[in-house]
């Protein structure tokens, strides 16, 4: 089954189904390292299923998901993140009764090495201040906002290979919004690989290398950003 | 009548705060395992009572092959305590595995837990029984006496407002040991990382796996850790009142699963808290309500005392006495 | 239990008796010594009913000390015909609601250890028992604590059951009234193991001696826990403490102790040490004294049984039959006790010996013995 | 073979054919096996069959109400086990009631109770006094005991007291949330048993532990009712009601409403759901059905004391609920049927057939072990197997589902009623 | 004429103030957006009006009366319904039972009534289910009437939860980001809904969103909040060119995009 693939992550025809309802169908899907691939779709499309398969929260039923040339659609969820997969779940998904301070300690709880943490940290507080200032609230009283960036916060303290963002601009500021895509890129040169899908789709292709369709649970369309940008189909579902 | 109640203080308070601290331990495992799968656990009262046989068994076959005599009693104590914690805490993972773990994956409702539970507390309660029925011919078990040493504290010639009140050698050691169990668990959860995964697998399994944790794991080691020291409690509870039988768990459980909830459920401080209080209130009450209502009430009504304060307790203070409101973000 | 059982293994007739007693459970050792010894008279008489052409099964049920089961149990008994007579219950509370099933369908039942005063003052004529009425052992054990062992300060502590309060009551008013001050009345939980709370209080206010209504397993941690808490005075019971396991439980500290039981020593008479020693070999156990009770309630039942075989030209009788048989049994000869009911459905010959425990050692010196 | 079933599915006088030919097969089974518990239970497990089968609903009712208000017991009483049969009926008529109490407060309202059985007592205790001569020995007035003629008044009267005791449980519970309410529950049950155990004195109520004795039994128009044949028509009758209730009031705005505050209570509330008044209906009602049956229970036992209400008799109930499937009204029955069914009949009848087998072949077993002690263990067991292969339950519950099609026709018909009125302005 | 008045209105968290001092005056039938930074008190605002939190001070007049001290199915009772930041659907209920929920208030009917089988009552409780499918064809989930509402994709319980919320017919409705996790088409398809709802479901409406094509597109008036404290009030194309506004929340290039 697991065939040697060139791709540093690679989705082929996955089927993914909650208890009796198919959300997935036959997806197929691969990211190159270095690369931001964004997904986008609407609302049930499968995004965030697809996500949850790649990171095993979700177990396909068929198909395959390799990644580093490991195939991983077995593994448990723990498993998978301890490979360097990171996710930012839709709806943040904090630990609303830990502090933030313990939020972003739990997010780097592979890491043993204190002063890495530390660091990492710090690297957190300079993209959202907001968060040291708030480092002994728990987490589940912080406005919605303020828990978006402790979710992508607590996922950049994993330092991921591959990071997955499940509509990480959702109720944010448009300031912040700005700056949470200036993150991404940042991260992306670094040599962070990112998978991202985005509600605000123009915003998304724009800093995309390429992109996915997806429709009723498959994919549809794939492209470069500026193709799928250009495409007729994209800009009547998806870009107002 | 306040003369009487306090001549007696000093008894009261020794005998509350051996019961009491057998209530904090095994609270501690209710509080644990609630903690983490939000279940009541209901076997654990069982786990705790298996430990206490596991305990009388090891000393029985230490007693046989003449070990009891030959060496220092505190030494014997060690060697069955730490038997039985380990193996109360591998019965602990075993209950964990085989009733618990395949429901969680099968994303069960919470609740269902709750009958298994229940199951694996009747199959304890008999499965020992029987082992103890098989071997002794009786179910209850009386333990060959330690620490038996009497004590006398000669209050009333000091303080003439008190009784003199007597304790056991053994009080001295339930009282040593739950206190270096209590500080080490404590220690753990609050020191290492695993207290906060534990804290984390709490709050939302699926997102902690996302950070690496593995939640099995975790679980497991939650259940080990409970079950080890409701065993090693077990061994204390042997110890200290002798007798033993397969039902010891059931209303012990029941006590300290209520005392898990005074101190505030999920807090293993509280959980301490509360079973010590809890002793407390319930030695107190048996001793002194008839006095208190001049006899229209008596020692009966110590339970019903008991759950009173719980209810007050809960309804001024909802989430328990060391609980933290959970001010739930809209 | 579909097949026709009328036909014995062995061609003979069946006849049934049934047993309900908490075979599970806290009570579990009482109820199991009511159901062996029960066996035990069965099987030493078969070869009597066998040479009538007749076979005689227990059929034991779990009664769970539960009402509810009691009462389903005794449905089951009801219905089953061949099943004549029924040697049972333990509790009291499961007794009164099944009796009263036994009683519609004409089934005897002789209890081997049911004491409240209800079960047999309603005066159905189908419920019997063996073992001396509360309002017997209670004030026999209020007179000898107070005629005897000269106690004027009585600390009363029972187990709110409706056999450790029927008999503790029954106690205190008996003591009350030889001019004895009783100087406390609690209760305890029964499953419990720490009864210092009591205890302390029981010891403070110095009482000349300690009653106990309730059972053993209770009963032996009160005696070494009052023993602990330096009472050395006499601690007296009823026939609830009337077990090894009371020696076994309470160590040494059971010297000194004091119980009345409605059951003989069995190791006293030479009967009684025969079914010792035949008990032993067969189920592994030591008597209880409830076991020799399970005994003598099958051993009434199955003289009467005879009778109404004889009075029925040697056909299986009929419920009414024995019903009518087993309440006119007089002067049965047991190993515990004599068997003689009166027109409620008391024995007659109940007695009440009083024991003491002067080593820790079972069973306990015997010190009286107390006829009605 | 699947396709046969199939096209049983599909045809529905094909089922109704094979559901008679069931009925008949198990009715004659146990005309000819009386003694036959398996025949017995074969014969109830067609009312299982019948809530699969693919009919309408009231003639799914009908027939199940024919079946056990006639059928089961005309065929039962050519035994000689008839009053075993009736009894466990009573029994699981008597539990069902409970449960679908039970289930209110936990399967729709979403509170853990476990002192339930509480209410149970309440009911048996209202009765048990005053239908006894218990009355007497503390109220001034009035002839004890009651005449059986009372006992319908007194159904009733216990459902309103049990009520009232909800109602009392509730108050201090609505300060506590989630699993603290378990334990509060807990406590109440524990506090109501204690206090009928121990009130003897100063005044006696309830006679303490020595319990009620000598209940009158009821009478229907001057017939004493005594026998399990009876009563189980009574509690038949009692569940039918309670059924009924239970079903309208689920789908109700009510139970609306106690659905909502179980899924999301701040949700609710900004719905303008008083949290207060919905948890306390939830306990009154609940408690209400327990207080009915505690006096069915008073008066077939004839005798009430505090050991029938304890704590694990509160979790049995819990467990029937859990077990059949929470919220789910066919499922909680069933988990009352199969936990009563087990505990009277199975497992006593599984431990008769191992010992039987076991002195047959001669096989001595160590009184320790012998199969009579058995029974909790095999409980135990069996619990562990069936919610491990039932993780939802034994029938899970299922929102109802409305017709889609008809409510799209209905909504364009108002749409065109509001258009010919035509004066605007009004509602979507 | 307005319908809500906001006084003084100050909350604070332990040592934390949420929002200071704010006042408001909300006209009927007007649709005012309040937004600002993340965490500048927003959602604090609305949990006060809907009681859900209490003020430390201030108050709050709904036609003049206040709505201070009551409990929170009171307010809904007097007719204010939100939706919820953090989505709280009835997740094991059905799509239509959550709209159902969303109705009690209004619905006649009682448990007794329903007892008794009384036929006025079967009547509410059908008009009921019709009215709560018109509701759900109006938010466009007519697909999902049976669902569990648990089993809806994020976009679609944001369609739910307003349908559930304007089956209350609410005077005031409060929508807490009701856009997020929508594609700008989707957005744009509830920017219609927003203003056919305050046409057709004579509704006062104020929303906080981040999404600023939608505020400006559709807000009579915007309020923006900072550290919990007012820094400016508006029509759109005011707030749009406030330096102070832009500074602290839109940054340069967010109006622009689209
Ligand atoms: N827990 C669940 N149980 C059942 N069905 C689900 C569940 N979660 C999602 N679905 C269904 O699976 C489909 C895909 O959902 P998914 O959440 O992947 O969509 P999405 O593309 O992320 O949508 P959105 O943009 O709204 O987040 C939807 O039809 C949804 O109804
Ligand atoms: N219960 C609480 N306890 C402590 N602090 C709280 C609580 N609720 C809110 N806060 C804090 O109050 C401030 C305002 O929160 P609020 O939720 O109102 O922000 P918001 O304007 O809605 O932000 P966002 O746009 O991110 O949703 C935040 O800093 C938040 O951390
Ligand atoms: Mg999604
Ligand atoms: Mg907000």
């Amino acid at each position: 089954m697991a065939e040697a693939s060139n791709h540093f992550l690679e989705v082929n025809q996955i089927d993914s189904f909650y208890s009796q309802i198919q959300a997935l169908e036959g997806v197929d899907l691969y990211i190159d390292k270095g690369e931001i691939v964004t997904l986008i779709g609407s609302n049930g499309a499968g995004k965030s299923t697809t996500l949850k398969s790649i990171s095993g929260q979700v177990r396909p039923k068929n198909g395959s998901i390799i990644f580093d040339g490991q195939e991983i659609s077995k593994f448990q969820a723990h498993k998978t993140a301890l490979l360097g997969i990171a996710q930012v779940p839709e709806g943040r998904r904090i630990f609303p009764r830990l502090t933030v301070r313990e939020n972003l300690q739990i997010g780097a709880f592979s890491v043993k090495d204190k002063h890495v943490i530390a660091e990492r940290m710090e690297r957190v507080f300079n993209y959202f201040p907001r968060l040291k200032e708030r480092l002994n609230q728990r987490g589940g009283t912080m406005s919605g906002g303020e828990q978006q960036m402790l979710a992508i916060g607590r996922a950049l303290m994993m330092k991921p290979k591959l990071l997955m963002l499940d509509e990480p601009s959702m109720g944010l500021a448009p300031i912040i919004v700005e700056q949470i895509f200036d993150i991404i890129k940042e991260m992306n040169e670094e040599g962070m690989t990112i998978l991202l899908v985005e509600q605000n789709a123009y915003q998304a292709l724009q800093i995309a290398d390429r992109g996915y369709v997806i429709q009723t649970g498959s994919i549809v369309l794939d492209g470069n950003g500026d193709e799928l940008m250009k495409n007729e189909q994209v800009r009547a579902a998806y870009l107002a | 009548m306040l003369a009487h109640i306090i001549q007696n203080l000093p008894q009261v308070l020794i005998d509350g705060l051996t019961l009491g601290v057998v209530y904090a331990v095994v609270a501690i495992g209710y509080t644990m395992v609630y903690g983490i799968l939000e279940l009541i656990n209901f076997a654990h009262g069982d786990v705790f009572m298996t430990g206490a046989f596991i305990g009388a068994i090891v000393l029985f076959l230490l007693m046989g092959m003449g070990f009891l005599a030959a060496l220092p009693a505190i030494l014997v104590f060690i060697i069955v305590i730490v038997i039985a914690a380990i193996a109360t805490g591998l019965l602990g993972v075993g209950i964990e595995r085989v009733a618990y773990r395949p429901l969680r994956k099968k994303n069960a409702p919470k609740l269902i837990a709750l009958i298994t539970s229940i199951g694996i507390s009747f199959v304890l309660e008999d499965l020992v029984r029987f082992i103890a029925e098989l071997k002794t011919g009786n179910y209850i078990v009386t333990a060959p006496p330690m620490f038996n040493h009497k004590f006398t504290l000669n209050l009333h010639s000091a303080l003439p407002f008190f009784n003199n009140a007597t304790f056991q050698s053994s009080f001295l050691l339930v009282l040593i040991v739950t206190i270096i169990m209590l500080i080490a668990l404590d220690l753990f959860v609050n020191k290492t990382k695993w207290g906060m995964a534990m804290r984390a697998v709490a709050q939302d399994r699926d997102t902690a796996s996302l950070m690496t944790i593995n939640v099995n794991r975790v679980i497991s080691v939650t259940f080990f850790i409970g079950s080890a020291l409701g065993g090693a409690t077990g061994v204390l509870f042997m110890i200290q009142y002798g007798t033993i039988d397969p039902y010891i768990g059931f209303i012990l459980g029941i006590k300290a699963f209520t005392a898990a909830v005074l101190g505030g459920i999920g807090n293993i401080r509280g959980a301490m808290f509360g079973g010590v209080m809890l002793g407390l209130l319930e030695m107190f009450a048996a001793s002194n309500l008839s006095i208190i209502t001049h006899g229209a009430m008596g020692a009966e009504y110590k339970d019903v005392f008991a759950f009173i304060i719980l209810i007050l307790v809960l309804i001024f203070k909802p989430e328990g006495l060391f609980g933290k409101a959970v001010v739930e973000k809209v | 239990a579909c097949s026709p059982k009328s036909g014995g293994s062995n061609g003979k007739t069946v006849i049934e008796i049934g047993s309900q007693s908490p075979l599970s459970g806290g009570s579990a050792t009482l109820g199991d010594a009511i159901r062996l010894g029960a066996k035990l008279a069965i099987e030493d008489r078969q070869k009597e009913f066998e040479k009538k052409g007749f076979q005689i099964k227990l059929k034991d049920l779990d009664d769970q000390g539960d009402p509810k089961k009691g009462v389903a149990n005794a449905q089951i008994l009801a219905s089953d015909k061949d099943v004549l007579a029924v040697v049972g219950h333990l509790n009291s509370g499961v007794a009164i609601p099944s009796s009263e099933v036994y009683n519609k369908n004409n089934l005897a039942m002789v209890s081997p250890a049911t004491t409240a005063t209800v079960v047999t003052d309603r005066k159905l004529p189908t419920v019997n028992r063996i073992c001396a009425r509360d309002d017997f052992q209670g004030p026999a054990g209020a007179n000898f604590a107070v005629k005897t062992l000269k106690a004027k300060k009585i600390f009363v502590i029972q187990d709110k059951t409706a056999y450790g309060s029927g008999l503790a009551e029954q106690f205190r008013d008996q003591a009350k009234k030889l001019g004895a001050e009783i100087v406390g009345y609690e209760g305890i939980t029964v499953g419990e193991k720490d009864f210092n709370g009591v205890l302390s209080q029981a010891v403070a206010k110095k009482p000349d001696l300690i009653y106990f209504g309730g059972v053993y397993a209770e009963g032996g941690l009160i005696i070494k826990q009052a023993r602990q808490k330096g009472f050395d005075g006499p601690i007296m019971g009823g026939d609830g403490l009337d077990s090894s396991s009371t020696v076994q439980i309470a160590g040494d500290s059971v010297k000194g102790v004091y119980l009345t039981s409605v059951a003989g020593d069995v190791s006293k008479t030479e009967k009684g040490q025969a079914f010792a020693k035949k008990y032993k070999k067969e189920f592994g156990k030591n008597v209880e004294s409830y076991s020799a009770y399970g005994y003598d309630a099958a051993g009434v039942i199955l003289d009467g049984l005879m009778k109404a075989i004889d009075g029925n030209d040697g056909k299986k009788p009929t419920r009414e039959q024995v019903t009518k048989a087993i309440r006119s049994v007089q002067n049965y000869d047991g190993v515990t006790t004599k068997v003689s009911l009166d027109d409620k459905g008391d024995n007659k010959f109940a007695k009440v010996y009083i024991y003491n425990f002067t080593e820790a050692k079972y069973p306990p010196v015997q010190k009286a013995e107390i006829s009605q | 073979m699947s396709a046969f079933f199939e096209k049983i599915a599909q045809s529905k006088k094909n089922q109704i054919i094979l559901f008679l030919t069931y009925v008949i097969v198990t009715g004659a089974g146990l005309f000819l096996l009386p003694d036959s518990t398996i025949a017995f239970l074969l014969l109830l497990f067609s009312i299982l069959i019948l809530y699969y089968l693919n009919l309408n609903l009231r003639a799914k009712w009908v027939t199940g109400i024919v079946i056990l208000a006639v059928v089961v017991p005309f065929i039962a009483s050519f035994s000689d086990s008839y009053q075993t049969y009736m009894e466990v009926g009573t029994l699981v008529g008597i539990y069902c009631a409970m449960a679908l109490g039970l289930n209110i407060v936990v399967g729709f309202a979403g509170l853990l109770d476990l002192g339930f059985i509480a209410f149970f007592a309440v009911g048996a205790y209202t009765y048990a006094i005053f239908a006894s001569d218990q009355a007497s020995k503390f109220m001034p007035f009035g002839h004890y005991p009651l005449s059986g003629g009372t006992f319908w008044i007194f159904i009733f009267i216990a459902a309103i007291v049990a009520a009232i005791f909800g109602i009392l449980l509730g108050v201090p519970v609505l300060r506590v949330r989630g699993d603290y309410l378990a334990i509060v529950t807990l406590g109440f049950g524990e506090i109501i048993r204690i206090l009928l155990n121990n009130m003897d004195h100063p005044i006696n109520i309830t006679n303490g532990s020595m319990g009620i004795a000598s209940i009158t039994p009821p009478s229907f128009f001057g017939i004493s009712i005594g026998s399990s044949n009876q009563f189980y028509y009574i509690a038949f009758a009692i569940f039918l009601l309670v059924i009924y209730v239970v079903r309208k009031l689920e789908y109700s705005k009510l139970g609306r409403a106690w659905k909502a505050v179980r899924d999301n209570e701040i949700a609710a509330q900004s719905m303008g759901i008083p949290l207060v008044k919905t948890k306390l209906a939830a306990f009154a009602i609940g408690a209400s059905f327990s207080g009915m049956m505690g006096v069915v229970f008073a008066a077939k036992q004839m005798f009430v004391d505090a050991t029938s209400f304890t704590y694990l008799e509160s979790t049995m109930v819990l467990v029937m609920v859990i077990l059949g499937g929470m919220g789910s009204v066919p499922g909680v029955i069933l988990g009352a049927a199969v936990v009563i069914i087990l505990r009277t009949q199975v497992l006593t009848n599984i431990s008769n057939w191992l010992s039987a087998m076991s002195s047959n072949y001669g096989i001595s077993i160590p009184p320790a072990l012998s199969p009579e002690k058995m029974q909790l263990l095999i409980f135990g067991i069996l619990l562990i197997v069936f919610a491990l292969y039932r993780t939802q339950g034994l029938i899970p519950h299922k929102n109802r589902k409305v017709d889609v099609a008809k409510l799209k026709k209905e909504s364009e018909q108002a749409a065109l009623t509001r258009k010919k009125t035509a004066s605007g302005g009004a509602d979507s | 004429m307005n319908i809500l008045e906001v006084k003084h209105l100050t909350k604070e968290f332990g040592g934390l103030t949420a929002t200071s001092d704010i006042n408001m005056t909300i006209k009927k039938n007007s649709i005012t957006a309040v937004i600002g930074p993340n965490g500048a008190g927003k959602t604090t605002f609305f949990n006060m009006i809907t009681a859900v939190y209490h003020p430390t001070s201030g108050d709050i007049l709904l036609n003049g009366k206040s709505l201070v001290g009551l409990k929170p199915h009171q307010v809904s009772q007097f007719g204010i319904t939100r939706t919820f930041q953090n989505i709280r659907l009835f997740e094991n209920m059905t799509v239509l039972e959550n709209v159902l929920v969303g109705m009690h208030q209004n619905l006649k009917s009682h448990w007794i009534g329903t007892l008794l089988q009384l036929p006025h009552i079967r009547k509410i409780e059908e008009n009921a289910r019709t009215t709560a499918y018109d509701i759900l064809n109006y938010v466009g989930l007519e697909n999902y009437v049976n669902e569990n509402a648990g089993n809806l994709a994020y976009g679609a319980q944001r369609r739910l939860e307003i349908g559930r919320a304007i089956a209350a017919k609410p005077k005031v409705l409060l929508l807490d980001e009701p856009a997020a996790g929508m594609n700008p088409k989707e957005t744009e398809r509830l920017t219609n809904l927003i203003h056919d709802m305050r046409t057709k479901l004579d509704v006062t409406i104020i929303l906080i969103e981040h999404d600023m094509n939608l505020v400006m597109k559709i807000s009579d008036s915007i309020y923006v909040l900072d550290h919990g404290e007012l820094i400016a009030s508006g029509k759109p194309n005011e707030i749009r060119n406030n330096k102070k506004v832009i500074e602290a929340y839109l940054g340069k290039g967010a109006v622009s995009n689209g």
